[in-house]
């Protein structure tokens, strides 16, 4: 009896592998595939049957009887005919959770090396239009047209070229590169070796964060593989060593380079002097995984899928405190509150739904009021917020606004790279302003302390020396503090370098004008949409 | 004062050796030349000082073998 | 630790741009980047002691001192902390009595943050000496607890 | 305060690419070259954009974010630092918008800053005190209840500047300038996010780190976190006077900075076209010997070696010197006195001592150092180009595809020069280098050889010659150019010659040691790899044939076309500040100056028109003939200016003996040096700190030099050779050097266009600066060689007759030291002595293992021609059989060691190989002892009151 075990970090961290030893003790051929993506049912087991594979899920190292004789009480048939799945558009992860990842023939059966044939087929220039065809925008968050990118870099005069994934996958509530590349990572080497003959590039890189192990082993066993099939491109893994910041492009490349990962200065833009200085295609696992399916089915059957201008599917992370998370990948223009609800089942704790953030730790935080929103760039834009890596990470009502939004100036300072002044000196400053915020709108406190006093209150010459600096002359009541807040933003906002320090007011100011009350503010500012 | 006598044994070319030493390491280092004694009696006529041509002159005549061919027939060459 | 750098960029290379995997294949030998051993990195590879010394600490992974001889990653990222994680920070600091960050005085055990495992739906997780664990509730602290007691 | 600092335009110039692009900034159209920053554009054109991480020295950073502005159609604020400007943008950089941020931008700058700028060393002159007024700060609302990286302790272990991590902004410019603009990368950020902070090498105090002490990150800080130590001392400067500095050949010009009458710093000039607005340990910060109290200020006589000094009054010296000089005449004749001009004096100072020499000796005894450096350079360059100098400047080597760089160790010897050569490393130029030891450039961080041939000392001819021969057995010469430019007939002498297969790199392999197929990829690099630029130092010159391997350097770049463009060229590397200038003055004996022989009648009509007295057509006496003619009894007086020949020339007992041998020996310098030892007459010299005149640099290059201070001992040098002629019956009336060099320009071809008035005008020039070239001459022999054809002359491989053997086997090659310069007597009066206490001898770990040494030993150096002690630097710097050692110490007096062997065209010595033995020693020789105490007992100066 065949039965398929998911490898996944994820699904290992539920046990996977203890269910496997178990069903391999009962003498079952276990094939280890990648995660369907549907956290709620790991571990799962399917079984093959005449009629195709079964799902049992969860199941435990105990149940194999259960599940082998079809009578355990997690049974939930084919498993792609469950809701979670049946509503999703899989371009790009069809094939994560059936295949056996390092299979090569696995993977050739699922349309497999069909794109990268087609682009050989091809001339650079018309590989390069396709993907402009296809709408496709990067994945990694700033959703700059792919097309045009590799177009800057086919028509840089020659010389060595490049090809770097971003795998650096630091958003928390995103996980889909780590899936792809752990479920099925021939899909992203042949997506980066139809960019290396579409731009003329011949070496590659996939920088993968080091938080993700299983990635980087099946990555680099995957590239020995498959070596002879992208020939004479050539592809290694550089592992990234724990700096968040490193996943801002420039900074990704500093790394590379040997060098302290700090952002660069554009212009010169990387796809003109990137990497050693040579033009560069510097894209996200996601944007790379979509070519093969592109290149494969035609830029109209990916472009017919979407909304506005942002044109395919979006493989979106349902996270944090939600009944159903996982991996759901779908067409632009489905609302936030369809993601959340229908899909995602509101939050696992039963409680009601208070605040869900978007685009991980620099994005914005959407109280229910604006689950309307469509999933578009430019919709949810305009709404003062990202869909970045499409993470959504869900918050019941016992979430306290401050505190995220302090977390989010004490996760910036943890990982601004140090270089500019706005994100250097304003994270640290962000914290501090917090904790004196969280510390006044204590409603219980009885009066509000005089403003301007400071628990250690300097009588002697050296205060009045001070005179203008003086500590009692800095006012730390509520208002002065919030609207300090405010200004500190605006300054990180629009002097950072890069968006660690430039975006992480998204989360701040969210917070403050959608949760005002957890801000200690007397009266809310907005009523709630309802 | 130091006496100078008791100082290092010391490896001074006497003035009279060193003329001569010169002479010949001139002429040896434009041996490879096409006419290596039109340019060795060249040299010296135009970076000797007259009393140093003069001493050669002395030293040649003591000791005919002294000179090496080359930097005899330069001195044979400069009349003075 | 002359050799194993040798050994190294014998197979590897000596390029600037190897310097990071070289780091993380002198921790993965011994645990940490030893101060003493940079000017041998240096001159492997051309660079400057403070290039070496710039990289070192800037990245959060490279450690200029030993491990605790258990070193638990506890994730302290917004999906966990959706799911509970900031009290079970807490609790695993007391339970296994290490500040968050620190190494405790015995040695024994690290307790160090990081933003994310890429496991969002099923935390609070952790990696405990490389291993993923996920749904930390107080009964996995305690077998978390006694495992790196050890 | 109106100290009028250069202006700073914040990002460096574009590189040309000759468009153009017209824009609007506030309102003003401007059109500037493409690649221009916003920033710079604004700064050209009288608009000021508050900056902090920028500096024009260094490319853009885009930190600090002060300097945002607007641009149309753009969203949000670009930084003008890093976006160059486009065809018809429109820019504004003063809107209320952008004042709220910047004030935003710096309100977080200084939460983090103290407050003490009333007792800061850089108060008023600190670029973030500036641009906090320039924002208009009123505020910090932060509070200084958080997190801070104040408090730091302060690393003052470098004796020049200050390192104050509190008051450090992290900018970066310090980090930026140790990479892009000195190349050593000793500086780094440690760690991340607010906690990154400057550091040397592994967090060390700066001098334990990597750092060379250049000085290029404390002129690069914007605050008081990096000063020199003189600034918090005496005060930010008020005024500025440009000079160029006294030390090697590369010509560096700096900005003299005063607080009244005191010299405050010297901080290197950015127009200067030599150093590009940088500079090393010695010019940046030593210069506190020219307040030494070693200096002596009052002239001094006594009538023998052997009693103390007695000092006396200005008339009275010069009149002795006068008398005496005549009095030696009178008794030995007119030849039996000469004179020996320095290397580091100016250009008018030689001019008058040799003019002294020629007009009142009336004879040609005249010499100079540069006989012990470069003088094989004069010989072998004007035989085959015609022209006794380097054929590029400095700026050449930024277009230089393919660098040889043969004897000379640019790092320690020429560190700006070396400096720039790096940079263009890094930019992908390729590096040969030709040199016994491991220098810095062979590999060093950011820097590797792509090929070094670490010869035998004294095999640089058949070297050479084997990579002609590669050359030409490859036909890998460039015909066309030979055939246009040099005489057909010559070159196929030539190219026969190196062609026998005696001279292939497999025949000479057992001769130098280098395996053959690394000298025929080095032959092929050089001739086919784009420009080659060569660059030669003593390590060519200062052997028995020198003369030859320069001209063996001149066949290679004839015979492969590089010669006459930019970026190639034959370039020596000349050792001291002023060496070329006292060639081109005429110090030698043979020529007057511009390089003419004496017997050269009509040459010696202009010099005796102008003169007014005849004047001797026969070539006069060299350093060392003169020594010899003292010993014979026939040389008895001796005038020498800036000189240390004891210490400085080879075989010290043949100088000392020399010099002992003479009646009266005048010696005009700073310091009683180790000449001084057996002077009779001591007149005190004045540093260039305290007289105008000019010095001229390795790329010829004449730069101003300009008077700072008034001179402590009364007179400036040329002053003091004035009133010597007039003493002498000269009526000499030059009231200001600039009149001596309308004399030089009248009487020299080369010169005919020099004069003070020009010289403040450009800055510099580079002779020859004539009619026929107006603007000076950076690039020499562009359409023809200046003797008309260049010349291929054969140069044979002659081996030395020094020879290892049992009682010698090792070969010592000497050289110099980064913090120190020739004899050490300047450097060893400054705080360079914390890198360089005392000469070492390097020694490779095989040889000393088998005498049983180990590193830090006392070991007896000794060669045939005497013996000295010092302690062992066990190293793989040198090969096996080859040990080193620099000579800046007079104690370890290194040239006693080395032979009176010469080149044999110019007596250049052969300082580089010298057959030693090296052994375990129990302590200074007994020659040092006596050495010590002659140098000791002969300079006693008899105090005063005793001599009424």
């Amino acid at each position: 009896m065949r039965v398929f075990v998911s490898r996944d970090m994820a699904s290992v961290a539920l046990g996977a592998d203890d269910v496997a030893r178990a069903f391999a003790d009962a003498g079952c051929d276990v094939v280890r595939t990648g995660s369907r993506g549907l956290f709620s049912i790991e571990p799962l087991v399917e079984v093959e049957t005449d009629d195709g594979r079964i799902g049992f899920g969860p199941v435990g190292p105990g149940d194999v009887a259960a599940v082998l004789d079809g009578t355990h009480a997690t049974r939930l048939g084919k498993v792609e005919e469950l809701a979670f799945f049946a509503g999703q558009q899989r371009f790009t992860f069809a094939r994560c959770g059936v295949i056996d990842p390092l299979s090569l023939e696995d993977y050739a059966a699922l349309h497999g090396w069909q794109g990268l044939a087609a682009a050989r087929a091809q001339a650079p220039q018309a590989v390069v239009d396709t993907v402009k065809a296809s709408g496709l925008r990067g994945r990694g968050g700033a959703g700059f047209p792919t097309g045009i990118k590799w177009q800057t870099v086919l028509d840089a005069p020659a010389g060595d070229k490049f090809i770097v994934c971003n795998a650096d996958e630091g958003d928390s509530g995103t996980f889909a590169d780590r899936m792809l590349m752990e479920g099925d990572p021939y899909c992203l080497i042949e997506g980066m070796a139809i960019a290396a003959h579409a731009v003329g590039a011949g070496h590659g890189y996939i920088y993968i964060r080091s938080e993700y192990p299983f990635a980087i082993y099946t990555m680099r066993l995957a590239i020995e593989r498959s070596a002879h099939l992208v020939a004479p491109f050539t592809l290694e893994v550089r592992e990234g060593a724990g700096a968040y910041v490193c996943g801002e492009e420039t900074a990704l490349l500093d790394s590379i380079e040997g060098k302290r990962g700090q952002v660069r200065a554009k212009p010169p833009l990387p796809a003109l002097k990137g990497l050693f200085g040579q033009p560069t295609v510097i894209n996200n696992v996601l944007s790379l995984a979509a070519v093969p399916f592109i290149l494969a089915e035609g830029a109209d059957a990916y472009a017919a899928v979407g909304f506005g201008r942002s044109r395919g599917t979006m493989p979106v992370q349902l996270a944090g405190n939600v009944r159903h998370g996982g991996l759901y990948e779908i067409g632009f223009g489905i609302t936030l509150g369809e993601l959340v609800n229908d899909v995602g089942g509101g939050t696992a704790s039963g409680r009601p739904v208070r605040a869900v953030q978007v685009g991980g730790p620099l994005g914005a935080y959407f109280p229910p009021s604006m689950f309307h929103l469509p999933f578009d760039y430019e919709a949810f834009a305009q709404a003062g917020g990202l869909i970045g890596h499409a993470g959504i990470t869900v918050f019941d009502d016992s979430v306290d606004m401050a505190h995220m939004a302090r977390f989010a100036m004490e996760f910036c300072a943890a990982e601004s790279c140090g270089k500019c002044t706005p994100c250097r000196i304003g994270s640290t400053r962000g914290v501090e302003i917090m904790d004196r915020i969280m510390a006044q709108r204590a409603p219980s406190a009885a009066a509000q302390p005089d403003p301007g006093l400071l628990p250690s209150q300097e009588h002697g010459s050296l205060a009045k020396a001070l005179y203008s600096r003086a500590p009692s002359r800095i006012d730390t009541s509520l208002d002065a503090q919030t609207s300090l807040l405010r200004d500190l933003c605006d300054t990180m906002k629009y002097g950072s370098l890069c968006a660690l320090g430039g975006f992480t007011p998204y989360p701040v100011l969210s917070a403050l004008d959608h949760f005002p009350e957890d801000f200690g503010a007397r009266a809310p500012i907005k009523e709630a949409a309802e | 004062m130091s006496d100078e006598s008791e100082v290092m044994s010391t490896d001074i070319m006497s003035t009279g050796d060193r003329l001569i030493y010169m002479a010949n390491q001139i002429a040896r280092n434009l041996a490879a030349q096409r006419d290596a004694d039109v340019q060795t009696a060249e040299h010296i006529r135009k970076y000797w000082t007259g009393a140093m041509r003069a001493r050669l002159q002395e030293l040649a005549a003591e000791r005919p073998d002294a000179l090496s061919p080359i930097a005899a027939q330069a001195l044979r060459r400069i009349a003075v | 630790m002359e050799e194993f750098i040798a050994a190294w960029i014998a197979r590897h290379g000596a390029t600037r741009d190897r310097l990071l995997p070289l780091l993380h294949a002198m921790q993965e030998e011994a645990g940490h980047v030893d101060d003493a051993w940079v000017p041998g990195i240096a001159r492997a590879l051309n660079l400057s002691r403070a290039d070496v010394h710039g990289v070192i600490t800037f990245y959060h992974d490279f450690r200029r001192a030993p491990p605790g001889r258990h070193v638990v990653k506890l994730c302290r990222a917004e999906s966990c902390q959706a799911r509970g994680g900031a009290a079970i920070e807490a609790s695993a600091a007391r339970r296994l009595g290490v500040a968050m960050g620190e190494t405790r005085g015995d040695g024994q055990v690290a307790l160090e943050p990081v933003y994310c495992l890429g496991l969002c739906a099923i935390g609070p997780n952790a990696l405990v000496d490389g291993r993923p664990v996920a749904r930390i509730d107080a009964d996995m602290l305690e077998r978390i607890a006694l495992e790196v007691a050890a | 305060m109106s100290f009028s600092r250069e202006t700073d335009h914040g990002t460096p110039a574009a590189i040309a690419t000759g468009k153009s692009v017209t824009l609007t900034i506030d309102g003003q159209s401007v059109t500037l070259p493409e690649g221009t920053s916003i920033m710079r554009a604004a700064s050209l054109t009288g608009g000021s954009i508050p900056k902090l991480c920028a500096t024009d020295s260094m490319d853009s950073f885009g930190s600090c974010r002060l300097c945002l502005v607007e641009v149309e159609g753009r969203n949000g604020y670009p930084a003008s630092c890093t976006t160059p400007v486009a065809e018809g943008m429109v820019v504004r950089t003063q809107t209320e918008r952008l004042k709220q941020l910047r004030r935003g931008v710096m309100e977080l700058y200084i939460s983090d800053h103290p407050l003490d700028c009333l007792t800061c060393g850089a108060n008023g002159d600190c670029e973030l005190q500036d641009q906090a007024g320039a924002v208009g700060l009123r505020d910090v609302r932060y509070g200084y209840d958080g997190a801070t990286n104040m408090g730091q302790a302060k690393d003052q272990s470098n004796p020049y500047f200050d390192f104050d991590p509190s008051k450090c902004i992290v900018c970066s410019r310090c980090v930026r300038a140790c990479e892009e603009v000195q190349g050593t990368f000793a500086l780094t950020i440690e760690g991340m996010g607010f906690d990154s902070k400057v550091s040397p090498s592994q967090g060390e105090d700066f001098l334990g780190s990597e750092c060379v002490s250049c000085g290029a990150c404390v002129q690069a800080c914007p605050t008081a976190s990096l000063i020199e130590k003189s600034v918090v001392e005496v005060g930010t400067p008020d005024r500025a006077i440009v000079t160029t500095c006294a030390y090697c050949g590369v010509g560096c010009t700096f900005r003299a900075e005063m607080r009244g009458e005191e010299l405050v710093r010297m901080v290197p000039w950015k127009d200067g076209k030599a150093n590009r607005g940088h500079s090393c340990v010695k010019g940046r910060f030593a210069w506190g010997y020219a307040q030494h109290q070693d200096r002596i200020l009052n002239p001094m006589i006594r009538a023998s070696v052997s009693e103390p000094w007695r000092e006396v009054s200005w008339e009275e010296a010069i009149a002795h010197t006068a008398s005496e000089f005549r009095r030696i005449q009178g008794k030995y004749g007119t030849r039996s006195i000469g004179g020996i001009t320095s290397s580091r004096c100016t250009n008018e100072e030689t001019f008058l001592v040799q003019k002294l020499i020629r007009q009142g000796f009336g004879n040609n005894n005249v010499d100079t150092c540069a006989r012990v450096c470069h003088s094989p350079t004069g010989y072998g360059l004007s035989q085959t180009f015609g022209t006794s100098a380097g054929t590029q400047d400095f700026d050449s080597v930024m277009q230089a595809d393919v660098i040889l760089v043969i004897g000379a160790n640019p790092t320690d010897g020429h560190p700006v020069f070396a400096s720039r050569m790096k940079k263009r490393l890094r930019q992908g130029a390729k590096l040969i280098v030709m040199d016994p030891r491991r220098t810095d450039l062979v590999k060093s961080p950011h820097v590797e050889a792509e090929h070094h041939l670490p010869l035998r000392p004294g095999t640089n001819v058949a070297m050479l010659t084997a990579m002609a021969h590669v050359i030409v057995t490859e036909k890998l010469y460039d015909e066309a150019f030979i055939r246009e430019r040099c005489d057909w007939d010559e070159f196929t002498d030539w190219a026969d010659f190196v062609s026998e297969a005696v001279r292939s790199p497999e025949a000479i392999e057992p001769l130098t040691g280098v395996k053959a197929d690394e000298v025929r990829a080095a032959a092929r690099l050089y001739a086919t790899g784009g420009n080659g630029a060569i660059y030669y130092g003593l390590g060519v010159t200062e052997h028995s044939q020198g003369s030859s391997t320069v001209m063996a350097i001149a066949n290679l770049a004839m015979a492969t076309g590089n010669v006459g463009r930019e970026g190639v060229g034959v370039n020596p590397l000349r050792g001291q500040n002023n060496v070329q200038g006292a060639c081109d003055m005429g110090s030698f004996p043979h020529e007057f100056s511009g390089y003419r022989h004496v017997s050269d009648t009509a040459t010696r009509a202009l010099f005796e028109q102008a003169w007014g007295v005849s004047l001797d057509a026969e070539p006069g006496l060299r350093i060392p003939n003169m020594l010899d003619a003292a010993t014979d009894g026939t040389f008895k007086g001796l005038f020498v200016q800036g000189e240390d020949i004891l210490q400085s020339d080879p075989n010290t007992h043949h100088v000392a003996a020399g010099l002992a041998a003479m009646e009266c020996v005048v010696v005009q310098d700073l310091f009683l040096n180790e000449t001084a030892n057996y002077a009779h007459i001591f007149l005190p010299g004045s540093t260039f700190l305290e007289k105008d005149g000019t010095f001229t640099n390795a790329e010829r290059r004449i730069q101003r030099v300009r008077q700072v201070m008034a001179p402590l001992n009364g007179y400036a040098d040329w002053e003091i050779v004035q009133l010597v002629a007039n003493a002498m019956g000269l009526d000499w009336t030059y009231d200001h050097p600039a009149q001596i060099m309308d004399e030089i320009a009248a009487l020299t071809p080369t010169f005919a266009g020099v004069h003070y008035d020009r010289l403040e005008a450009e800055g510099s020039l580079q002779w020859p600066a004539n009619d026929a070239a107006p603007d000076g001459t950076p690039t020499m022999h562009i359409d023809g060689f200046v003797r008309g054809k260049g010349k291929f002359v054969v140069t044979d491989y002659v081996p030395t007759d020094e020879k290892t053997g049992p009682r010698f086997p090792l070969l010592l090659t000497t050289g110099r030291i980064l913090s120190h310069y020739n004899v050490g007597a300047q450097t060893r009066r400054t705080a360079n002595t914390a890198w360089h206490p005392e000469d070492r001898l390097e020694i490779h770990p095989s040889d000393a293992d088998n005498r049983g040494l180990k590193d830090g030993d006392w070991v007896t150096l000794r060669s045939r021609a005497g013996e000295t002690t010092l302690r062992a630097l066990v190293t793989e710097r040198v090969a096996p059989g080859v040990v080193y050692t620099t000579f800046h110490h007079p104690e370890t007096q290194a040239n006693v060691i080395t032979t009176d062997y010469s080149d044999w065209a110019t007596n250049c010595p052969e300082y580089k190989v010298t057959a030693v033995q090296v052994m375990a020693s129990n302590g200074p020789s007994d020659w040092q002892r006596d050495y010590a105490d002659q140098a000791r007992t002969s300079r006693r100066i008899a105090p005063l009151e005793a001599a009424e």
